[in-house]
Formats: structure tokens, sequence, C-alpha cells
């Protein structure tokens, strides 16, 4: 992605800066409507989360979100990143094969991604390594299967709607 | 470091540790969440929060509902605000359909929003003021979020289940007589924030309760994700009406109230300042409202385009975003991540009740006003 | 101590207000006209019909799946009495499990069914909350004497193109309700059709006891 | 101790029980109502004409309802505590001088009497707390202990100030209808204000009412010592409770505003129980207004203000009050005179401890009147 793409939605020096942090890790820079996109595998994932967080410049210390896409053949899992002073959002998106649901933790980077974690190996049966207490969140203990997949029906609730 | 809790086993190891069940059924747990506590003696050593009792499953359902019966699901997640939980879903649609808005129907939604937001802190100051003992505060709060509601019935015939915003636009226009009954209702909502004020904001005993207790420094708040009046109250700027404003609120003059101590009373002076800036929102936005259509042309039975859209705005207790991913000319999205802003700040729950006595820990609870069904979804 | 002092004053100070709470039964709330209680269906007094035509429409969009509807003939049509072709042979509203949300009301094209006030129904037993066709009648009848809803002069479907203004695509409102699959009505009807049966079955043993016991 | 003089006294216990009983009725009743009009609502308004019946009706649900015992608690104590509560508070009523003539016992020592009597009732939260083998009870009961025992020294120290002005009066200072009728000339209260002051945080933590309100904090530990009981036993609580309220009203009433004194009190002597009456009346409704919107302090908190705010104090008012009365006798100064200078450093001192605990306060608010305007 040249950078002038960036021009109505994301600052180009703020597109500028993201390279320079990141110029050591292959991934490929998209622009998902006003945000920056970083696809890239998920061996990068802790590297790129706390360069992205100390760099003064893009200054990433807020983990909006986590979420999960089931895509039947694999999982997606998207990070929502934005920073508090600059006010700029990052996407980081990761694929996981279905046969190996494995990520690293981000917790040592954001405190924060510990009940998104739990929530998302609950409802979708992602594991994270390193994470401390990977007890039930959602669900009561026992619960077999993982209710987020698209693999689980939903309970007879066929609208009459639609395709 | 060692936590408290090896602290105290380490020095007399037979004693069992005291653990109570705060919740689910708990007069101060603000909906159905439980927390475990270890106690020794009246201090609080090891903290273990409980969720799920009200997780509905809304994004699974999400995926099994059309994009216009999704506005009653967001309805109910943060039952205490609900304009604001359509206007973001609602938002969502609107950016992956690429509609705009008629003036008017802006303005609609920036005063219900605001409204709701007075209503919802006005709530939390009645439930806080039960938290820390005092009575009257309950009826004080409960009295104005009742006027605010009897506004929202007239507009759109339900007090809390509203149903009213829709993709491209608001259901119905305002009943004539809405601007007056705003305009009155605005005088009693002034009045009512004095009774307020003159109650709780400078007791002694209510201070000495609140001040320098749960304190959370900006860097750890903003670690947690935690966001909204905690977050402000740490003393970060970071409003979302302001850090990534949407619809008309860059043409309306409001400041943002910031506390500095990071505290319990921080975060009720924050929320109770900004229902002093709603109150003066809502007046511009109610002199400056525009006539002319209500709806964008939209077609009824939608289809998003292709791709994945993300939008968050400032909910009263935090940055509510949603996550849509549509695969194009379905009916229904295919994956729908609601991203509250309680279950962040309920993360910082657990570090803040480090060592500390059982009665602050309804004072810390209260303070972080969260709503259940926005925490399990 | 002047702060627990003016907090004293202003709970002085209200006890000179009047109450604003209300003493439930004998003073009743005053509800806005546009009230959202559980839905009713309206009469058609000048034919003495029913407006709803069983379209299926309310049934389709309602999110908690509480409509059941069955269309059948209308023979006043044949009468040329009035002008609908089809009408609502059966029409089944859980109250228990409707969320009260009006998007049956916003999406129904022929205005059969409004939002009634009757916010205080209470029940002892579970399913009695299940209200039939006539019951909806009768309570859209009391609605409509109590000035809640009148006839509309002009239709639902002009009504709504003309509160709407042309956006960029220029996408114009098309009913859906003619090009849904057929697979959806067929559904429909068999389930009516379940219901319909299931209730004689009620019916006939519900005779065959009362004979056996009298 | 003839046959015919013990059936009185058990006749005259039996009406004080019921006035007792209708007491606290009519207090509970008052309290719902009083509350309703300082919060713009209506309170009780269906049973009787104005709800008048809606305590009895309360009783009458208690006593229908059945009388839970949690497992393992110890079924003896678990049913001895609720008396254990609700007698001491009710003993003192046998010392409370209704008008000059009319007093159970007119024993000499009455003040010293209700100093002893008062401590008792301790024990029976204890053990209502511990017996019901609940943890919340147990908290309770643990908080109620702590916060009792360390607020009768102000009331009794204050209520000692009361015995010590009532020598200029009376031989036997502490016979409460001695302290009465010395207060004829001046209720004691414009003497002591900061006496009166004390014994009435002292009355409001002894009734564990808001804001001392730890011993069953609703929010915190749902109900404390008595949780686990219901029905009826419940109720004895709740009687316990509002009888200990009555009683307190009582007392200041008669230590400090003076009990049946009132203009031509002498004279028509069936005024003298109507003005006792409703100077009790006037503490009870302070006490209602106080709970209105005061919230409630925390263990630790109250604690302190007991022992290091409030104990020290009512040391300083019993100084002044002898130290006053000690140089009075040896300069031959008048009594009035010396009335006067109490008054004076009574109400000094008052001022200096009110600024005092609310520097917190200034230091908090001041910096956001700065920042955001007078607020």
């Amino acid at each position: 992605m040249s950078s002038e793409d960036f021009d109505k939605h994301i600052a180009v020096e703020f597109f500028d800066s993201v390279k320079r942090v990141i110029q050591g890790i292959p991934c490929d820079l998209g622009n998902s409507r006003d945000e920056l996109e970083i696809k890239l595998d998920r061996k990068y994932l802790l590297k790129i989360a706390g360069l992205l967080k100390d760099d003064s410049s893009t200054d990433m210390k807020y983990l909006r979100s986590l979420s999960i896409v089931d895509w039947i053949e694999d999982m997606e899992a998207v990070y929502h990143l934005s920073s508090v002073n600059h006010s700029n959002r990052i996407v980081i998106k990761i694929r996981v094969p279905m046969d190996e649901l494995l990520l690293d933790s981000v917790i040592p980077v954001w405190r924060g991604a510990d009940w998104h974690e739990r929530e998302a190996n609950d409802l979708f049966g992602v594991r994270f390594r390193g994470h401390p207490n990977m007890a039930p969140l959602i669900l009561y203990d026992g619960f077999e299967g993982f209710p987020g997949r698209k693999s689980y029906e939903l309970a007879e609730q066929d609208t009459f709607y639609g395709d | 470091m060692e936590t408290k809790a090896e602290v105290v086993k380490s020095a007399n190891p037979d004693m069992a540790e005291l653990r109570i069940n705060m919740g689910p059924q708990h007069p101060a747990t603000h909906g159905v969440f439980r927390m475990v506590l270890g106690l020794d003696g009246e201090r609080i050593i090891s903290v273990e929060p409980h969720i799920g009792y009200l997780h509905r499953g809304s994004e699974k359902l999400s995926e099994g509902e059309n994009f216009q019966q999704i506005t009653t699901l967001f309805d109910r997640l943060d039952y205490v605000s609900n304009f604001n939980n359509e206007w973001v879903y609602v938002r969502v649609v609107e950016k992956a359909m690429e509609i705009e808005l008629p003036e008017r129907a802006e303005y609609i939604r920036v005063i219900l929003a605001e409204l709701n937001r007075i209503a919802s802190h006005f709530l939390f100051y009645g439930t806080y003021g039960l938290d820390t003992g005092a009575m009257n505060p309950s009826m004080v709060g409960f009295r104005e979020r009742e006027r605010i509601q009897e506004v929202f019935e007239a507009v759109s015939g339900a007090r809390m289940m509203h149903n009213y915003f829709r993709v491209g636009g608001v259901k119905e226009d305002l009943p004539d007589g809405f601007v007056p009954a705003v305009g009155n209702l605005l005088d009693h909502l002034k009045r009512g924030y004095d009774d307020a004020r003159d109650t709780l904001t400078e007791s002694e005993i209510f201070i000495e309760r609140t001040a320098d207790i749960g304190k959370l420094s900006a860097e750890e708040t903003l670690d947690y994700g935690v966001t909204g009046p905690i977050l402000r109250a740490a003393g970060v700027d970071y409003d979302i009406r302001k850090a990534d404003p949407y619809s008309i609120y860059p043409e309306l003059d409001f400041q943002i109230p910031l506390g500095s101590h990071g505290d319990c009373y921080d975060r009720y002076m924050v929320r109770m300042l900004e229902i002093e800036q709603s109150i003066r929102i809502v007046e511009q936005a109610i002199s400056r409202l525009p006539d002319g259509p209500i709806q964008s042309k939209v077609p009824r039975i939608m289809r998003p385009p292709e791709g994945d859209f993300y939008v968050h705005g400032e909910n009263p207790r935090g940055d509510l975003g949603v996550y849509l991913v549509s695969k194009g000319g379905t009916v229904r999205p295919y994956r729908l991540k609601i991203r509250g802003p309680s279950f962040s700040n309920l993360m910082a729950l657990s570090s803040m009740l480090e060592n500390v006595y059982l009665a602050d820990a309804t004072v810390i609870l209260g303070s972080l006003d969260i709503v259940l069904g926005e925490v399990d979804r | 101590m002047i702060g627990t002092f003016r907090g004293l004053y202003t709970a002085l100070k209200h006890a000179f207000r009047s109450p604003v709470t209300l003493n439930y039964p004998d003073e009743q709330p005053k509800l806005s006209p546009r009230f959202m209680a559980h839905p009713v269906l309206t009469w058609d007094h000048g034919i003495e019909e029913p407006y709803c035509t069983g379209c299926l429409i309310c049934m389709r969009i309602c999110p908690t799946d509480v409509i059941t509807v069955s269309m059948k003939d209308n023979d006043k049509f044949k009468l040329e009495e009035s002008k609908r072709r089809k009408i609502v042979d059966d029409f089944e509203l859980d109250v228990a499990g409707c969320i009260m949300c009006g998007l049956c009301v916003e999406y129904c094209n022929f205005d059969a069914i409004i939002m009634s006030d009757k916010f205080n129904e209470s029940v002892t037993d579970r399913n009695t909350e299940v209200h039939s066709l006539d019951e909806l009648l009768e309570e859209g009848k009391e609605q409509q004497a109590k000035g809640r809803w009148s006839p509309p002069a002009v239709k639902k479907s002009q009504r709504r193109s003309a509160a709407q203004v042309v956006t960029k695509d220029g996408q114009g409102a098309t009913t859906d309700s003619a090009n849904a699959p057929d697979n959806r009505v067929a559904l429909a009807r068999e389930k009516a059709a379940a219901l319909r049966a299931s209730r004689e079955l009620d019916k006939k043993n519900k005779e065959s006891s009362e004979k056996g016991n009298n | 101790m003839t046959l015919t003089s013990f059936l009185t006294i058990i006749a005259i216990v039996f009406v004080m029980f019921n006035t007792a009983l209708v007491g606290v009725l009519a207090v509970i009743y008052a309290e719902r109502k009083v509350l309703a009009r300082l919060q713009q609502r209506i309170g009780p308004s269906r049973t009787g004409p104005w709800g008048i019946l809606q305590t009895m009706a309360d009783a009458v649900k208690l006593v229908l309802k059945e009388d839970v015992r949690p497992a393992e608690s110890d079924k003896v104590v678990f049913y001895l505590a609720p008396l254990v509560i609700f007698t001491p508070i009710f003993m003192l009523w046998a010392v409370l001088p209704l008008d000059s003539t009319k007093v159970l016992s007119d024993i000499d020592l009455g003040l010293l009497y209700v100093a002893a009597i008062l401590g008792l009732s301790v024990v029976g939260m204890v053990l209502a707390g511990w017996s019901s083998n609940s943890k919340y009870a147990m908290l309770g009961s643990a908080r109620s202990a702590a916060q009792l025992i360390s607020y009768e020294l102000p009331l009794i120290l204050s209520a000692l100030g009361v015995g010590l002005l009532a020598q200029l009066y009376s031989d036997t200072p502490f016979n409460l209808s001695e302290i009465v009728r010395a207060q004829l000339s001046i209720p004691f209260i414009f003497v002591m204000p900061l006496g009166f002051v004390l014994f009435m945080i002292g009355a409001l933590a002894e009734t564990a009412r808001i804001p001392f309100d730890i011993p069953h904090a609703d929010e915190e530990i749902v109900g404390g010592a008595f949780v686990e009981y219901s029905g009826i036993r419940w109720g004895t609580f709740q009687l316990a409770e509002y009888t200990g309220l009555i009683t307190m009203s009582v007392l200041a009433s008669i230590l400090f505003l003076g009990g049946w004194n009132g203009p031509f009190s002498e004279k028509l002597t069936w005024l003298q129980p109507l003005y006792l009456m409703s100077k009790t009346g006037f503490i009870i409704l302070l006490t209602f207004w106080i709970r209105a919107p005061l919230p409630r302090l925390r263990i630790d908190q109250l604690m302190a203000f007991a022992w290091k705010v409030i104990i020290p104090i009512s040391f300083l008012n019993l100084i002044i009050i002898s130290s006053a009365l000690f140089t009075g006798k040896q300069l031959g100064i008048s009594d009035d005179v010396v009335k006067g200078i109490i008054a004076l450093l009574s109400i000094i001192s008052l001022l200096l401890v009110t600024y005092f605990i609310g520097r917190r306060r200034r230091k908090r608010l001041n910096n956001y009147r700065a920042r955001w305007g007078s607020n």
C-alpha cells in the first residue's frame, strides 16, 4: 500500500511512523475504511504489539477489543487498538488455522486483554499460550461445545425471511 | 511481589480464609454479578469475580436476525442508556451502506442520546447514594430520571426499550409540543441537579467514604482498557465525542470534565459535571433543531455490502464499539462483535479491591457504574 | 459540617414539595398517545371485518416469533361487499413472549395491527397469555373506541414514501412480500394448520372428558 | 413485699410493655411517613386511613411467617438472643420518670442504673450473630460489638456532665426526677450544647441508626446480626431497636430538655406527660431527619471518630463543667454566672470541633471549585 491512498482517512505521517516501527516484521498494511489494517502471521503478534505500544509516535496503549470471526475453514483474531493522545486507530488481523487454534496471550502488553481472551476461549475455543487463569468466564463450568462458532446450531431460530 | 493473600497465609498457615459470596443475589452488585471475597477480618485479601449470569448470547442471536430486528437486541445491552446503544448499531450499518442522514434526524439522535446520558448518570447518582448508605439521593435520582423517561415515552412509545432509531434516521417524527416539553424538562433537571449536588457532593461523610478510595493511576486504567468517566477521572482526556467526533458533535460546544486523583470521589464528580455538560448540549441542540425529513431512503430489506466495519460511540459508561463483518448480499450480519465498556471497566475491579475494607468494596463497585447486560451480552 | 447541614436543609426543602409518586391503583398513570404495550388487531367498522389480510409480514419481522397467522379466502369478497381478496383466518399472539418493539406495526402494509396501551395485564397461569384472533379484535375495538387509532385517510405505503427523501443510490422502497421464496409461505401455512389441528384435538377430548364426568 | 404490691407492679409492667409495643408501632409508622415526606413520596397509604395500620399489618404478617432456623446454628442461643437484646432496654423504663409523681422506682442512683444496663444489649447482638452460623451475621455481630462498646463512653460521660450540674440543685444528683427538677429554671441543653450533641451521637450509635448504621448495613452485610432470623423473631429485633430509639429519646429529653417541665407544668400536672412526649417526639423526628440524607461511615472511620474525636471531647466537656463548678464554688460566684461560663465554653468547643471535622471536605472541594467554577 503506498502512502497516498491514505490521505483521505489516515494521517500520512502516522502511516510512515507505523511503517518505521514495524519494518522488521513481514506483514502487509491495508486500509479498512478509516483504520490502518495490519495482516500478519501469529508468530509476530507479541513482538508487534510490544513495538506499537511502546513507541511514542504510535503509542497504541489502549486495546479496544479482541474479536474472533469464524470463517468455517479458519478463524480470524481481530485486535482493535487505538492511541488516546493522537486518537489514531490500528486493526491487527491474524488468521488461525482450524486444526491448531492457538495464539500468544497479549496480557504482558495490555492487562485489559485478560477477559477478552477468556471469552474468546469460552465461545470459540481459541486457546491463548501464557494466559494466567483460563477458567470459563461467561459460560458455566461443564458447558460442552463452543456457542460462538458457526457450527454451533442456533436452536430453531430460523426466521422466515431472507436467504 | 507477594500478594496480600500469600502474606497473610504465610503468617498463619492453618488459618482458613473467610470466604464470603457477594452476589449474585446482593443489594450492592448492580445486577447479577458475583464476587467471592477472601476476607481477613474486615479487609479483603482475594477477589474472584464471576460473570455470565446474564449472558443471552446477543452476538449469536444477531447472526440469526436481519438488520431491522437487531435494534431491539441492542436496547437490551446497556439497559440504562438504550438510545446510545441503538445509535452505535445504527451508525455501523449506515457506515456499511454509506447512507447520509437528514439534518433533523441527526439532531433528534443527539438530543435523545444526551438526555439518556443524563438519565443514566442520575441512576448512577441514586444507586451510589444507596451504596454509601444515604436514602435521599435515590429518590432525587429517580425523580429526575422519571421526568426524562416521560419525554422518551412521548417520543418513542416506551420508557426504556425504545426501538426508535432506524438505519438512516428515526422511526417517527417528534410529537408536536416536543420542544417546549424538553425546554421545561431542562429547567426541572437543573433544579434536580442542584438538589442532587447539595445532598451528596459536599457532605463530609460522603467525601470521607469516597475520597482516595479505589485509586487507579492513568496508565493502569488505560492498560485495562477502562474508558469513560473512570478514565477521565484519572485525568486522561479521552472522550470519543471529542477524540473521534461523530454526528453533529463538532458543531456543539461543550467541555469534557476531568478528574485528577482517579478515586471514587473523582468518578462521582466527573459524572455529575457531565450531567451539566449534557444539559448544555441538549439546550443548544433544541434551539437549532431544523425541520425536514427524518428518514433517508433506505430499502426495507437491508443488504449491506461485503467488508468489516468498526464504529464506536461515547456511551455514558465508556467506549461502546460494534464490529460488523458482513458477507455482502445477505440480510443477516455474518459476525457482530459488541465491545461493552462495562466489560473492560469491570476487569479493573480486582486490582482495585486488593487490601481494602469490605464496606469499600461496595463503594468501589458502585463507582464503576457497571451494567451487567453489557458485561455478559 | 456545612456539607451535612446543607444535605439536611435540602431534605427539609423536599418536605414542603408535593409528592411526585403516584398512588397507583387509584391514580392511573397518564400514558402518551404513542405508548406501546402488546399489539392488537384493528376492525373495519364499515364492512364489519378485520383489516388484516393474513399476509404474514408481521409474523416474519417479529424478532421473537410470537405471532402465528394464517390466511383464508374472504367470502365477502365474492359477494362484492369488500375489496379484500384474502382475510385473516387465525391469528395468535403470545403476549408473554412479545417484547413490544412495534416492528409489526411498522412493517404492516394494511394498518391492520396497532400497539395498545394495556400494560397492566397480569395472568395467574402461563399459557393464558396467548391471545387468539377474537380477543385481539376485541381489544382492537376497545382501542379504536378509546380514540387511540382511527382508519387513516392515506394508505400506509403511500405515507411511507412521502416521509423519505431520495439518497444518492435512489433505491426505491419495494415491499418484498411478493418475491419471498414460496417455501416460506408453505411453511407458515403448515404451522397454522398444525395449530388448528391441535386445537380441534383439545376441543374433542375436552368434550369427551365432560361427557365422561357428567 | 406484700402480694398486692407485687401484683400492682406486674400490672404496671404489663401496661408499660403494651405502651412500648404501641409506641414502637407508632414510631415505625411515623418513620416511614416522615421519610416519605422528606423524599417527596407518599409513604404507606393502603392499610387503614392514611396507612395507619401498616405496621400492625406488618406485625401480623411477621407472626404468620415461618420461623426458619439455619442448620448448624446453636438452637438455644439462637432463640434466646432477641430477648437478651430487648430486656435490658425495656428495663431502663423502670427508672424513667413520666411526670413528677409517676415513676416505677424512684431510686437515687437512676443515672448509674442507666449507665449499667445500657451495656447489656451488646451481649444480645453478639449472641445473635454468633449463634446463627452465617458469615454475614458473624461479621455483623463483630461490628455491632465494636461500635456499641466504643460509643457507650461518650453517652455515659455526657450523662455524667448532667449529673455534675444537677449538684447545684439537689444532694442526690443522679436521681432522674431530681435532674428534671434541676432544669426548672433552664434546660441543660442551653447550658451545655456540646454535652447534648455528644449524647445524641452516642444515642444514634447505641441504636445503630444512620450515620452509625454499620451493625446492619444493608449494602455491605445485608442485615448484620439478624440476617438469619425470620418471622416474629426478626420482629423482636425491630421491636428492641425501636424501643431503644424511644428510650434514648426519652432519656435525652429528661437529661437535656428538662423532662416534664414546661409552662404551667407545676399547676396543671396532667400537662407534664404531654411535655415529655412532645420533647421525645421532637428528638425522634430529629433522628428521622438525620437518617434521610446522610450516608453511613465505614467501620474504621467510625472507630477513629469515636476514639480520636468524640471521647476526648466528652472528657473536655466534663473538664469544662467540673472546673467551672469548682472555681464558681471557690470564688463564690452565683450559679447562673457559672452556667453562663459553661455554656460559653461549650459553644466555643462545639464550633471548633465542627470546623476541624470539615477540613478534608474543604481541601477536596476547593480544588474542584478552582477548576470548574462554583459548583
